[in-house]
């Protein structure tokens, strides 16, 4: 058999279908899209929603953006992170201590300068870990670099030693038990089960004026929007692509010359900065953090939410987190002795029958909807479908 | 659920709320004081109600959690816009509710015995606060010849304070402090505790320990073969709820301390627990908590009706000096701290499972949340 | 064109009490297409897993280029530049085709580069779904891949990754008769200007291809020569081929195996 | 003895296979052919149950076995090489072998010393877990733990990827003795000499369905090589 | 020293008693992959079922305890069943979406203990053979605890036994590896399922009457457990039972002894960093076997 042969019955290979080039539109089409809920939000949702209930949207945004953190490191990186109440918990707590230290400033009643929590517990002066917090700049930054410092060096501990799976996932659940007793037991620097609560300023305004509220609320509408473009934005990169070969085989990975600690390492400590961030807006807006709000429990919770509303998706995981908070919310509301049940239901529903979550069925019904018009082949939902586990379509998916 | 639109102001029904943890690892001690606010609230309506109006409540479920707390009574006060709202069991659902209520100037009927060093004016504390409780049980301790105390708590504000108020106490009466140990909360392992308990042999363990670590510790200091005789615990967290749960055999004997037991012997007592046990059932019990719970709506049914209106404003206005006989026998309002005045009591835990009562102040003692009437708490820290 | 790439030097690895790789001495200079074969078991997989850092040698020493890289962890070992492919493919299997290969393609980009975007389909990724026939099967999730087009996806990622080195650990197994001639090709393509070690049990696939073949045996190099020094020498028969392959022939002249080995000569 | 009959099946929404008509009649090695990704491995697993057919009929012995599960599809008499030498990686290689005698129902204990006399080699790894046996090790214990479940329909998915060129020529001797011994074969085999001496039946497959079916003598290398190349 | 000395029997029991809370996990989630959140209120279960002995049975509480341990293996272990034949057995292969799936299935235990029993602790009383305990060279042994641990040792015989010596035994273990393979080996893979999911539940009944002894009995009996329980899976090695038995006991002993030189608060967080620091050394936990597979 000659070599011309062995051409001939090689299978058929058309030019190689290059990927059209998306247009502009294309591109910015996401964007465009969050911008319009964006505004959609700060305009139309105040004339519907008391301020109670508006404060209440805040809350589940800042849920939300720690679902889509948790969305980029465990849907698309498969670091089930059951400790993701500990990053919320460390950037609520730095921005918390400085509005506590803020509210102490102000206060005439408090000659020693001191939270109450300290002086009950006979310290004199104020700890060396609160003293750089008095000021702004350093609590807005450890918002962010504390949460990400504990996760880069937990993560590169843990990574390296190629710990993962069901074992990373107890081991981060018992990272968050003993960061609440770490919390609760240094009473005299943390408040203890109280934890830290009654803001009343920052940064010399009256954080509980209608207007610095409905400033709150702006600003955590556009964080959200922000994060979640950022984190749709590494997902779609080759990197985004990366951590889902680092989840499926990250073995594998390794002999394409990339180290997988580094990989892992990065999406986990970007999503705890997320929660960080998360954490800190929390406290203006509920005007309280305390342990029971970081541990097992709560850790928990954030990751049913991001599998509620998909995992592999980042809009879908906020939505997610939105809705079962809401949820619960009404549930509670209507309910307050039985709520529990259909919290339960509701897990159990979605998990079992749902397995990719509301994003999964809002995607299989568009795709119906696609089929019965007529396939138009390009662009994906936004930042949603790549590296979903896709039971069907042999013959290419949207990119 | 929402009730019908429209502030507490009109229709013939005035808005309350009910705030406790229906979920969660509270809901052990909270449903209770939920069943006591109901039956204070249902007795009322059924005498016709506070200023002609029936009490409509609303009830909420704190789910153990402080934000859930804080989400509650904001919810509460400004959407359903309640006259008052009863609820809060730990300190640290107290603490998380407080700005809400300061911000909103809503009133919060808070029930249960607490750490002190607190009177905002938005709450009523109808528990004890320390010189009501600690004080009065280191007292007892001290008459009953006991030299040498163990300090165990769970590890958090309320146990923490109390100890601080207990070894400036001890120091001034001469009281030796053997041992300061905390566990967190819902610890289950007391062997390495009961063991150093069994060889240092203090002649009395003052245990502030909360909820399930009581059962714990209480069953493994039993197969340590200590008995009360030996070495009596007192308990300021244990009440009458939570001995069936230890297992009498394991607490039989040793002292508690609080201003009211399901066995305090005064009339209204016995119209309480027999009210209680028809709505509830016969097998259960009335505590403490339960009791001061109970007596808060009454307080404000009675500080609602001097005021003649419900505006908080008004009522709080009419708060001092509001009087009443409780089934703990009299407690009047004190309307600078806006605590009451309350007689303690220390009672030993009988075979059936109740508490006999083995000594009173019999006066009600003053509030004195930041202790500023002792002198041995001089030292200790206090905004005033 | 015959600079030492790699040496192993003295490479001994156990498993606990069993020797597995038992003090082999192994050179291949740049620019050789060489087959490893032997039994099952002789441990041809474990050697490309030493030199590519998988398994760490007992005893021993792996230089390539000049450097010593045993002990070295396998990203740093592809990035010197050795490549491979492995016996039982392992691909993204959520990732599709293209990007599986554009993965391979680009472990040299910064981590900045690596949170750019991909735009499109590079020149060489493109390359390399031509020559490997894939390009139908671009935007296909790789997990949806049949076995041979797994075992395609594997060598296309190999390419993608230019490395000076390839490691192949039979690349045709499962791989239909046309198929295996057209990796055959490629293969014999790319050793033009690269350093190629195919591990192979597919005998007519090495008379075809084969330039210089090593034998293992339990461990240790039975043997090393030209396709035909290595079929002739009996114990490679006694061992690894079988009396009957080498005896009887002629019996089907359909036979390929047989008319290939005629044509080699 | 099996016989399949219009049979159609994929992965959630993609098909693979399009009415794909097959009869392994009694004592006979049927061979399916075809190029990578033609569905011969689906069409393997669909008549072994690990695949559920969304449409057609799969019949062993007369009785439907469509809708039976895997496990009673073996107990039933059909053992499965599945393609890529997959073994239970945590077990022994004795376990391997134990695991799959017991739960097919315990036949005579000597199926599985007739399985180690096919497969030497295994001897002296019977202590070693199955996960760290070389490609073509693994590869026997596949055969060799289908062999022991005593199945009187052989299906093998490319036994010899992987296998030394000597136990190669052993295996295909085994599949002659198993064939004479009375048991049926269905194979899908990539070398094509090894095929066509085996079997009675040569079926080619393309896009997943059947293009041709003849018996081995109606057929010459060239043709199924021609068939192979569309 | 004599008090050192005694923090060696306070480690074993405390290590005992997560032994016993962890031999469930072993099999669901150790050989099955089944992060069983819902273990923690399978052994809530299991500790009602010893009050229900005493409370609506009126069984003398000297034997009632003793039956409580079979009945509670069976109730538990049928309750179990009935979770993974109608959700559990959607998701194997889905490992982590099996803990979300059984959390909120716990949760809705909880809720139903709470609706049933009522919110506070009830009273499970100890048999009275089991009040006290003996000296031993100076220390003490309680007969509660030593009761637990012969609880543990006779658990773990049993499942040594089910696990090596017999046929289901190894066929979980070749399910758990590749569920498809083992079909096509003839395993009926679902009954597989069935039983160590039975098994695995009703251990945690059995674990539950236990506790019964040393601690609280009420609706949130498992959150006390189930961190610890995780840990001790995790840290022994997936499904590895000698990994298993030592893990519990060196938490036990390592929780004793931080205890005895710091406090219980900071001896827990001593013991989060000692396992991080242990997984540095061996990743995949004490006891595991090497695969060549990449993954
Ligand atoms: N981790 C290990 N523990 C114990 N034995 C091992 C381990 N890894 C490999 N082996 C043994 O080492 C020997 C060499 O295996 P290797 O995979 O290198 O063989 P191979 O030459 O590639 O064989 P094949 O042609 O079958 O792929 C085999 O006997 C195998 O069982
Ligand atoms: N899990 C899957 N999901 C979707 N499509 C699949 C899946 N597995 C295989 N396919 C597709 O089904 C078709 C047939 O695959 P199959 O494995 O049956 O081929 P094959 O004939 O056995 O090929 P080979 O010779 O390469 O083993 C292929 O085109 C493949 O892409
Ligand atoms: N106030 C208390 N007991 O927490
Ligand atoms: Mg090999
Ligand atoms: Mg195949």
């Amino acid at each position: 058999m000659t070599a011309d042969d062995t051409r001939a019955t090689a299978r058929p290979a058309p030019a190689v279908a290059t990927d059209p080039q998306p247009s502009l539109l294309a591109r910015l089409r996401g964007p465009l899209v969050v911008a319009a809920l964006v505004a959609a939000a700060l305009l139309v949702l105040p004339l519907f929603l008391d301020q109670f209930r508006l404060n209440l949207f805040a809350q589940y945004l800042c849920y939300a953006i720690v679902a889509i953190g948790i969305a980029l490191a465990w849907g698309r990186g498969g670091m089930l992170t059951l400790g993701h109440g500990v990053y919320f918990g460390l950037g609520g707590y730095a921005l918390a201590m400085h509005l506590t230290l803020a509210r102490i400033a102000e206060d005439p009643m408090a000659p020693g300068g001191l939270p109450d929590f300290m002086e009950w517990s006979g310290l004199e002066t104020l700890p060396l870990l609160w003293r750089p917090f008095a000021h702004p700049a350093f609590a807005l930054a450890a918002v962010v670099a504390v949460p990400g410092a504990v996760a880069a060096l937990l993560g590169w501990a843990v990574f390296r030693q190629r710990v993962r799976g069901a074992y990373f996932a107890i081991l981060n659940q018992a990272l968050a038990a003993a960061f609440v007793i770490l919390i609760i037991g240094q009473q005299h620097l943390t408040g203890g089960t109280n934890g830290l609560t009654d803001f009343p300023t920052f940064a010399g305004t009256d954080l509980y004026s209608p207007e610095a509220q409905w400033v709150v609320f702006v600003i955590v509408v556009i964080t959200t929007a922000l994060i979640y473009l950022l984190f749709r934005h590494v997902a779609g990169s080759r990197y985004g692509a990366l951590l889902v070969a680092v989840r499926d085989g990250e073995d594998r990975v390794r002999f394409l010359g990339y180290n997988p600690t580094w990989i892992k390492t990065f999406a986990y400590t970007l999503s705890a900065m997320a929660a960080g961030i998360a954490g800190a807006l929390f406290v203006p807006v509920m005007g309280i953090i305390s342990p029971e709000m970081l541990g097992v429990v709560p850790s928990i919770m954030f990751v049913l939410a991001v599998a509620i509303g998909g995992r592999y998706s980042l809009a879908g995981a906020a939505v997610g987190a939105v809705v079962m908070n809401a949820a619960q919310t009404t549930f509670s509301e209507n309910f307050a002795n039985g709520w529990l049940y259909l919290q339960g239901v509701l897990f159990v529903v979605v998990i079992a029958f749902a397995p990719r979550g509301l994003a999964g069925i809002a995607q299989s019904i568009a795709a119906t909807v696609q089929r019965s018009w007529r396939a138009r082949a390009t662009g994906g939902a936004a930042g949603s479908a790549a590296g979903a586990p896709q039971e069907t379509d042999a013959s290419g998916s949207p990119r | 659920g929402c009730g019908p639109a429209g502030g507490s102001d009109d229709g013939d029904t005035v808005k309350v709320g009910m705030l406790h943890s229906l979920s969660g690892t509270m809901a052990i001690s909270e449903v209770t004081v939920r069943d006591s606010v109901q039956l204070a609230i249902d007795e009322i309506n059924e005498d016709g109600g506070v200023l002609g109006r029936q009490i409509e409540p609303i009830e909420e479920d704190g789910a153990s959690d402080e934000a859930t707390f804080a989400e509650k009574a904001q919810k509460l006060l400004q959407s359903d816009q309640v006259a008052t709202v009863f609820g809060g069991w730990t300190s640290a659902s107290r603490k998380a509710m407080l700005p809400v209520f300061e911000r909103n100037n809503g009133l919060l009927w808070y029930p249960v015995q607490y750490e002190g060093l607190e009177a905002s004016d938005n709450i009523v504390y109808t528990g004890a606060t320390t010189n009501q409780q600690i004080v009065p049980a280191l007292d007892y301790l001290a008459e009953e010849g006991h030299e040498s105390l163990y300090l165990v708590g769970s590890d958090y504000v309320f146990p923490r304070t109390a100890n601080q108020i207990i070894t400036a106490y001890a120091e001034a009466n001469g009281i030796e402090i053997i041992e300061e140990e905390y566990t967190p909360l819902g610890h289950t392992e007391y062997s390495t505790i009961t063991s150093e308990i069994e060889r240092e042999e203090p002649d009395a363990v003052f245990n502030t320990l909360n909820g399930d670590s009581n059962v714990s510790f209480f069953q493994q200091l039993r197969s340590s073969g200590v008995t009360a005789d030996d070495m009596p615990v007192l308990s300021v967290s244990v009440a009458e709820e939570e001995v069936d749960g230890i297992g009498v055999d394991n607490i039989e004997g040793h002292p508690v301390a609080w201003n009211y037991y399901q066995t305090t012997e005064t009339p209204a007592n016995e119209e309480f627990v027999a009210a209680f046990q028809d709505a509830y059932g016969e097998d259960r019990v009335t505590s403490d908590p339960m009791q001061s719970a109970y007596n808060a709506v009454y307080l404000w049914a009675a500080a609602v009706e001097e005021a003649e209106s419900f505006e908080v404003d008004d009522v709080r206005a009419a708060l001092d000096g509001i009087e009443r006989d409780a089934p703990e026998g009299p407690i009047t309002i004190d309307g600078e701290t806006q605590h009451l005045a309350k007689t303690a009591r220390v009672g030993v835990v009988n075979e059936d499972g109740l508490i006999d009562e083995v000594w009173t102040s019999e006066e009600p003692i003053e509030p004195d949340p930041y202790l500023t009437g002792y002198d041995w708490a001089d030292d200790m820290a206090g905004e005033e | 064109m015959t600079h030492p790439l790699l040496s192993l030097n003295g490479i001994r690895v156990a498993f606990g009490d069993f020797t597995a790789i038992d003090g082999i001495d192994l050179t291949v200079n740049e620019g050789e297409l060489r087959f490893l074969i032997g039994p099952n078991g002789a441990g041809k997989t474990t050697l490309v897993d030493v030199v590519t850092g998988r398994t760490r040698p007992t005893s021993g020493t792996v230089t390539f280029a000049g450097q010593p890289i045993h002990g070295r962890s396998e990203h740093r070992i592809v990035r010197t530049g050795i490549g491979r492919t492995f016996q039982t493919s392992v691909v993204f299997e959520e990732l599709t085709v293209t990007d599986n290969i554009d993965l391979a393609a680009h472990f040299r980009l910064s981590p900045l580069g690596l949170l750019r975007r991909r735009r499109g389909i590079t020149a060489t990724v493109g390359g390399v779904l031509e020559r490997t026939g894939l390009a139908p099967l671009a935007g296909s999730l790789a997990g949806t891949l049949s076995h041979g087009q797994r075992q395609w996806l594997e060598i296309a990622m190999l390419l993608a990754q230019g490395p000076r080195l390839l490691l192949l650990d039979e690349p045709v197994a499962g791989m239909s008769r046309a198929e295996r001639e057209r990796t055959g090709e490629l293969l014999t393509e790319i050793s033009a200007d690269h350093t190629v070690v195919v591990i192979e049990h597919d005998m007519e696939f090495l008379r075809r291809y084969a330039r210089d073949v090593t034998v293992l045996h339990e461990g240790r190099i039975l043997t090393e020569g030209t396709v035909g020094e290595v079929q002739a020498d009996p114990r490679v028969q006694e061992v690894y081929l079988g009396r009957n392959q080498v005896t009887a022939p002629e019996h089907d002249g359909g036979d390929m195996l047989v008319r290939t080995a005629n044509e080699e000569g | 003895m099996l016989s399949v009959h219009g049979l159609s099946a994929g992965y959630g929404r993609a098909r693979v296979l399009f009415g794909v008509d097959l009869d392994v009649a009694d004592n006979s090695v049927t061979c399916v052919m075809g190029r990578n990704g033609v569905g011969k491995s689906t069409l393997l697993n669909t008549i072994t149950g690990l695949i559920t057919a969304t449409s057609g009929q799969v019949t062993f012995d007369g009785t439907d076995i469509t809708r039976r599960p895997a496990h009673a599809r073996v107990r039933a008499g059909i053992g499965y090489v599945p393609q890529g030498h997959e073994s239970f990686a945590p077990l022994t290689v004795a376990e391997n072998l134990d695991v799959a005698w017991e739960a097919a129902g315990r036949g005579p204990r000597t199926l599985v010393d007739g399985a180690l006399e096919l497969f030497p080699r295994l001897v002296p790894l019977m202590g070693r877990h199955a996960g760290v046996l070389s490609g073509g090790q693994a590869q026997q214990l596949a055969i060799a733990r289908a062999l022991v479940t005593n199945p009187r329909l052989l299906i093998l998915d490319e036994p010899t990827e992987g296998i030394q060129p000597s136990i190669v020529a052993e295996i295909e001797e085994a599949i002659a003795t198993l064939h004479a011994r009375g048991i049926a074969v269905l194979l899908v085999e990539q070398y094509l000499d090894v095929a066509l001496r085996l079997a009675d039946t040569v079926t080619v497959l393309d896009a997943g369905a059947v293009v041709h079916s003849a018996a081995r003598e109606d057929l010459s290398t060239e043709q199924v090589q021609s068939l192979l190349a569309i | 020293m004599d008090a050192i000395l005694n923090q060696i029997p306070i480690g074993l029991a405390i290590g005992a008693v997560l032994l016993l809370a962890a031999l469930g996990l072993n099999f669901t989630f150790g050989q099955m992959g089944v992060i069983n959140m819902a273990h923690g209120e399978f052994m809530m279960v299991g500790a009602y079922t010893a009050f229900v002995m005493h409370a609506w049975f009126e069984l003398n509480p000297d034997y009632a305890l003793v039956l409580a341990i079979p009945a509670a293996f069976v109730l538990t272990g049928l309750l179990g069943l009935a979770l993974e034949v109608s959700v559990i057995r959607r998701f194997y292969g889905r490992p982590l979406d099996t803990l979300l799936l059984t959390f909120g299935i716990g949760l809705v235990l909880q809720q139903i203990a709470r609706d049933i029993f009522g919110a506070p602790n009830v009273d499970v009383p100890a048999p009275v053979w089991l009040a006290g305990g003996v000296d031993v060279l100076g220390i003490r042994l309680h007969f509660a605890r030593l009761f637990i641990l012969a609880l543990a040792v006779l658990c773990v015989i049993a499942i040594a036994y089910y696990l090596n010596r017999s046929k289901p035994g190894r066929q979980m273990r070749a399910v758990l590896h590749n569920r498809d393979l083992a079909a096509v080996t003839g395993i009926a893979t679902r009954r597989i399922d069935a039983t160590t999911f039975f098994l695995g539940s009703g251990l945690a009944g059995i674990a539950g009457v236990a506790l019964t002894l040393i601690g609280p009995t009420g609706p949130t009996l498992g959150h006390n457990y189930i961190v610890d329980a995780f840990l001790v899976v995790v840290v022994g090695g997936l499904g590895q039972l000698r990994g298993t038995i030592l893990a519990a006991l060196a938490l036990g002993l390592l929780n004793a002894f931080a205890e005895f030189w710091t406090d219980a608060s900071l001896a827990k967080v001593l013991v989060f960093v000692a396992i991080i620091g242990f997984l540095q050394a061996r990743p995949q936990g004490m006891f595991t076997v090497r695969s060549r597979a990449l993954t």
